[in-house]
């Protein structure tokens, strides 16, 4: 599975894109962003430490946390949009 | 219907050649709207030495386009221009070109101004900003922008 | 403020030319509304092969700079620029241009809206329809530009 | 007073302007209309047969029909304006 980081949750995660593999139990972009919070623990700027800043896309369309997720999805993390 | 025209890019535009280039391919059109936006030397009362655009390649020009052709579709236009800039921006550069053709002044003007709105408070981009005192920040979402979008 | 700049005449423009000098003299503007209308190839269903525009000499100019003036004031614009053609012209030729420069969007694209709605309606211009059959007709003043323009 | 002509009153009389010298009784623009609606009476096509499609401006503004003349006044006469 593709992720990709935007702005600056990008910044923060020192990352513009990475692959990973999460395991079966991550069924939906929820579940992604608290498996990803997780591996970040105990890092003193953690990235995902307030989901409720985050937005989500999967394969370049918006999607809310509840969006289930296929392997091989592009899937992106950014800020609220701002706007051109 | 001519189409949606969306580019997405660092390059500047000359909004001369793209007002020519909307005009031959929308023959029959008896108005062209058309807003630029230029980059502002200060953000909130602070002066800024640039900002910075970041989008999402792929997703925010599939975002654009699909707003474009709702406009056309939602004001019957004859075609439109939708031109957005990424990367380091200084103020008095142009940053954004919008332009919409239609029959009558009407659409024209309210199909430019749906797009704009739209452009500025939910399309697909980060703005960062580069002040004269050498901080930068990301831009938050506004809520007045909010208020301008929704108003469609 | 840069002040209006009006032109009434035979002559054609070139608005990219137009745009480039309006935004020369409006620094500091975030951005710039623009409208330009084109004569369409028909009249309430009609075909046309042109169409006359006759002007007043002198009272046209103050009326069309004193209402520039008026939307200076009331958008805080930086700057206008209002250029409409005056004789005989014909189908997919430019008639009119309307800019405005502001700080920011709204009022732009509000002053543009503003000042093409009063120049179709209430601006001392009085207009023939030359039809395909050889016959014409002067225009009538139409209920629903009366509309529009009393909108503001 | 100089008098001008616009759009199809300017056609119907066949003149785009004139110099006119009214008698001391005419004093608005509404008594300057009938006055010249009077020299008109009896052609087949008089263009100030209805007053009331004809607008005018004194000294290059618009003017009512009680709008009081002055000598030297420019004088205009037209149909309601139609924009550009």
């Amino acid at each position: 599975m593709r992720l990709l980081y935007f702005a600056w949750l990008r910044e923060r995660l020192g990352r513009a894109e990475e692959e990973v593999t999460p395991p079966p139990s991550v069924e939906t972009v929820a579940d992604l962003m608290a498996w990803l919070g997780a591996r970040e623990a105990g890092r003193t700027t953690a990235a995902f430490a307030e989901p409720g800043l985050i937005r989500a896309a999967v394969n370049q369309e918006f999607a809310g946390p509840g969006t289930r997720l296929a392997p091989g999805d592009e899937v992106a993390f950014f800020p609220p949009v701002t706007g051109g | 219907m001519a189409g949606a025209v969306v580019r997405i890019g660092a390059a500047d535009f000359e909004p001369g050649a793209e007002l020519r280039s909307l005009s031959e391919r929308t023959e029959g059109a008896g108005g062209l709207g058309c807003f630029i936006g230029i980059v502002r030397g200060e953000a909130a009362g602070r002066p800024i030495a640039a900002m910075t655009l970041e989008h999402y390649p792929g997703m925010t020009e599939r975002a654009v386009r699909a707003i474009a052709e709702e406009a056309q579709n939602r004001w019957h236009l004859l075609g439109t221009t939708v031109i957005h800039r990424v990367g380091r921006l200084t103020p008095g550069e142009r940053i954004v070109l919008v332009m919409a053709a239609a029959l009558h002044r009407g659409p024209a003007l309210e199909a430019t101004s749906f797009l704009i709105d739209w452009l500025k408070t939910k399309a697909p981009f980060w703005k960062k900003e580069h002040f004269t005192d050498g901080a930068e920040a990301w831009v938050a979402a506004r809520a007045s922008d909010e208020a301008a979008a929704t108003r469609w």
